[in-house]
C-alpha cells in the first residue's frame, strides 16, 4: 500500500516561468513569492516522495475544444513540456508513473467517473511551473526526482465539474493510492486559482477575503467550498478563479484524515494573481 | 438566439463565463489562437494576418476583433481569454496591458489596483 | 419539451459500407439483412423525427489513446464520415443539432456525467451506416433528412463504464431532452452488437441464445442486463459484443416508460457479426 | 509484470481484453495503425514497411509481428483489434481472413462456423 504524505496546493502564472527563465526570483516585485515555497522545500526534502499525483489544468496546449475532457488522466512514460505561445523556454520534461496512472484509471471507472485517459499528453505551466519552485535543483538539471501523475480538471469550457464532484473524484484517488501495491510514498499537488479574472470589464478581480476564507477551510471544514455552485465561485473569485477546483480536489484525496497545516503562504498579485501556497499533512 | 432559454443564468456584472453560447460562435477564433503554440503559425499570421484569418475562416465580427487589437471586442466575438492571451502576446502586450486595456484605465492605474487587491 | 419518438437499436459492421457501395442489398448472402429494415423506414415514414440522438462507438477514426474519452457528446455544425483505412467512400456528412449537443452537454455535467465535449469531430461507420440503413435516399441524395448528436461510449480501452451506468446516462439524456425548449421529435438511435469477436483464438464467437434474450430483456424487464460486470459480458458476447452498452443507453432514455417492441429482427452473420434491430417507441 | 497485482482478472478462454496492461506494451503499434486512417500513410508503409514501423518506432517484437503477418503475434505485442483492422486491410485480409487464421481453420471452415452460430 502506497503511503500519502501529504499535499501542497500552489497557484500557478505563466510569468512564474519568465521570472525563471530571466532569474528573477531576487527582484522585489518576485521574492516574497519565491520565498515563500522555501518552507515547503525543506518538508519535502524530510518527506521524500517518489511519486506526485498532480492536479492540474491545462491552458490551451495539450486540449483544445475539438475534445475538451472534463477529468483527464495522464497514462504516459513521459510528459513533455512545451511553447504555449509566448516562447517562454520549455523546462524539464517528467517522467510518467504509469503503474499508478493505471491503478487510478481503474479505479476512476469503477467509482463511476467518466474519465478521458491520455497515453500521450503535453503539459504547461500548470504542470512544470510547480515541479521548478518545489524542486529548483531539478530545473536546474533538466530531470525530476519524482514520476508523476498528472490530472486535469476542465476550467475552459462551462459547465465545469462542481466543488463537490472535485472532492469526491479527491476521495476516489485516495482509494486508487491507498490500494496501489507499491511501498513509494506520494505526494498530491494541486495547481491552480487563488482568484484573479483575466478578462471582461471586470478583469483584475481579486478576492482576499474570500481567498483566506478557503485556504483556512480546508484544514478543517474541507468541504465547506462546495455550498457554492461554479457560477457563485466565478462570482467570489473571478473567471479563473475557477481553478480552486484543484485545491478541492486535493483535499478530497486528504479527505476525513484529520490534517495539519504545515505551512501557508498567501501573496497579491503575481501578474494578475493572488497566489497561495498550501502545504497539508495528516495529522 | 437559441440557447438563452436554456437556463436562467446568473450575470455577473463585467464578467462572460465561456460556456456552449460563447463557444458556438468563438469556435474559428478559438482554433486559430490554438495554432499560435507554434512558433511557425505565429510566423505565418505576423506575415499575413488576413490570409491567415481566412484560412481558419474567422468571422468578419471575428476579423474586425482582431483587427482592432481590442480584448473586449474579441470576447464578444467568442474568443476565449486562454486562446486569446497567445494572440496578445504576438501583439505583445502582457496580462497588465491587457487588464488596463480592458477596464479603460493606464497600465500603472491597473497594477496599482492589484497591488491594492493585496493590502 | 422536445418529444422522443422512440428508438431503433441497430448493429454495425463496416462490411455493410462495402455492400452499399457494391449494391449487393439483393444478393442473397445481404437480402435478409438489408431487408429487415423496411419495417423501421416504414416506422421513420410515419413518425417523422427531426433530430437523432445517436449513441455510438468509435473504432479509431476520431479518438485516439492519446485521449481516449469514456463519454463523447458532439457539439458539431457538421459531422464528416471519413476513410477509416479500407478506402470505402465515405458517405454523406451530417448536419450536427448543435442546440441540443449543449442542452445535453449542460444536462450531463449537471448529473455529474464527466463527458468530454466535441465541438469538432468525424464520425465513422458507427453514425453512418444507421443512417445509410434508415434513409437509402438520404444516402443517394447525399444529404441525411435529420440532424443528429453524436454521443460515443468508449468500447476501445477497458476499463468500459458499466451497464449500469450506461443506462443512468441515457436517463440523463432523456431529462435532457424532455427539458428542451423545442418542440422537434427525436429519435434515439443505438449502433452497436450484438456478440461477436474479431480478435483471439476465440474470434468469431457468437451467442444468440443471449443476444436474444438480451434483446427480449429491453422490452419488459430494462435493467436485467446491469446484473452482468463488463468482464462477465465480455466473455457472454465477444470482445466486441460489448457494444450492446450502446443498446443499454438507449434504453435508458425510454427509461420507466412502458415499451413497445415495434419491430425486432436478428441475423447471423453478417461478416463475424451477430446483427439486431428493434424499433421501440413509447407504448 | 507490475499491474498483474492490480486486481484479480478473470480470464476468458481465447480471449485479450484491451486493458492498461496491452494499451501499455501496445502504444507504438497502435499509433502506427491509427495513421493508416490516411491514404497517404497507407501507401508509404507499402513502400517500405521497415523505414514507416521505424519512424513509428515500433518495439522489436511489434516489428516482428507486422513482418509475420500473425494476428495472435500482432495481439500480444499490445495490438488493438480496432486499430490492427486497418493493417490487416493493407495486407488484403478481410475480418474472416483474419479470424480463420487466429482460429487455424480455413477461411471456408470459420465461415461455416459463423453460419452454424445463427441456425
Ligand atoms: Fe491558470
Ligand atoms: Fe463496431
Amino acid at each position: 500500500m502506497a503511503h500519502i504524505i501529504g499535499s501542497i496546493s500552489t497557484s500557478h502564472v505563466p510569468a512564474i516561468g519568465g521570472a525563471l527563465a530571466r532569474q528573477k526570483q531576487q527582484d522585489p516585485y518576485w521574492k516574497p513569492f519565491f520565498d515563500a515555497y522555501g518552507k515547503a522545500r525543506e518538508w519535502l526534502g524530510r518527506e521524500r516522495p517518489d511519486v506526485v499525483v498532480i492536479l492540474h489544468n491545462d491552458h490551451g496546449l495539450n486540449f483544445f475544444l475539438d475534445k475538451m475532457p472534463t477529468f483527464a488522466v495522464g497514462a504516459a512514460d513521459v510528459y513533455k513540456n512545451a511553447d504555449e505561445g509566448w516562447g517562454i523556454p520549455p523546462l524539464a520534461e517528467a517522467r510518467g508513473c504509469v503503474d499508478l496512472s493505471w491503478q487510478i484509471v481503474e479505479t476512476l471507472i469503477e467509482d463511476e467517473f467518466d474519465i478521458t485517459t491520455c497515453q500521450e499528453a503535453l503539459v504547461d505551466h500548470s504542470v512544470s511551473l510547480p515541479l521548478a519552485l518545489l524542486w529548483p535543483e531539478g530545473k536546474d538539471a533538466g530531470a525530476w526526482p519524482v514520476e508523476i501523475v498528472p490530472v486535469c480538471i476542465n476550467t475552459v469550457l462551462a459547465p465545469y465539474p462542481s466543488a463537490s464532484r472535485c472532492y469526491r473524484l479527491g476521495q476516489s484517488l485516495r482509494r486508487a493510492i491507498e490500494s496501489w501495491d507499491d511501498d513509494r510514498r506520494v505526494l498530491i499537488i494541486a495547481s491552480g486559482g487563488l482568484s484573479h479574472q483575466l478578462d471582461g470589464e471586470r478583469a483584475g478581480f481579486i478576492n482576499k477575503p474570500f481567498d483566506l476564507q478557503f485556504m483556512d477551510s480546508l484544514v478543517a471544514d474541507p468541504t465547506w467550498i462546495t455550498q457554492y455552485s461554479n457560477e457563485e465561485l466565478v462570482e467570489l473569485t473571478g473567471t479563473q478563479g475557477i481553478e480552486l477546483l484543484m485545491w478541492v480536489a486535493a483535499r478530497g484525496v486528504l479527505d476525513e484524515t484529520p490534517v495539519k497545516q504545515h505551512h501557508a503562504h498567501y501573496h497579491v498579485p503575481i501578474s494578475n494573481t493572488a497566489t497561495g501556497l498550501l502545504v497539508l499533512e495528516p495529522a | 438566439m437559441t440557447t438563452a432559454t436554456r437556463k436562467c443564468r446568473r450575470s455577473i456584472p463585467g464578467t462572460a463565463i465561456f460556456d456552449g453560447d460563447l463557444a458556438r460562435i468563438g469556435y474559428a477564433l478559438n482554433r486559430m489562437c490554438f495554432s499560435f503554440n507554434a512558433a511557425e503559425c505565429r510566423e505565418a499570421f505576423q506575415r499575413d494576418e488576413e490570409a491567415y484569418m481566412t484560412r481558419y475562416r474567422l468571422t468578419d465580427a471575428q476579423k474586425d476583433a482582431v483587427r482592432s487589437r481590442q480584448v473586449l471586442q474579441m470576447i464578444a466575438a467568442g474568443g476565449h481569454p486562454y486562446y486569446l492571451a497567445k494572440l496578445a502576446g504576438i501583439f505583445g502586450l502582457d496580462m497588465q496591458d491587457i487588464g488596463a486595456q480592458q477596464t479603460g484605465v493606464t497600465k500603472e492605474a491597473f497594477q496599482a489596483k492589484l497591488v491594492a487587491a493585496g493590502a
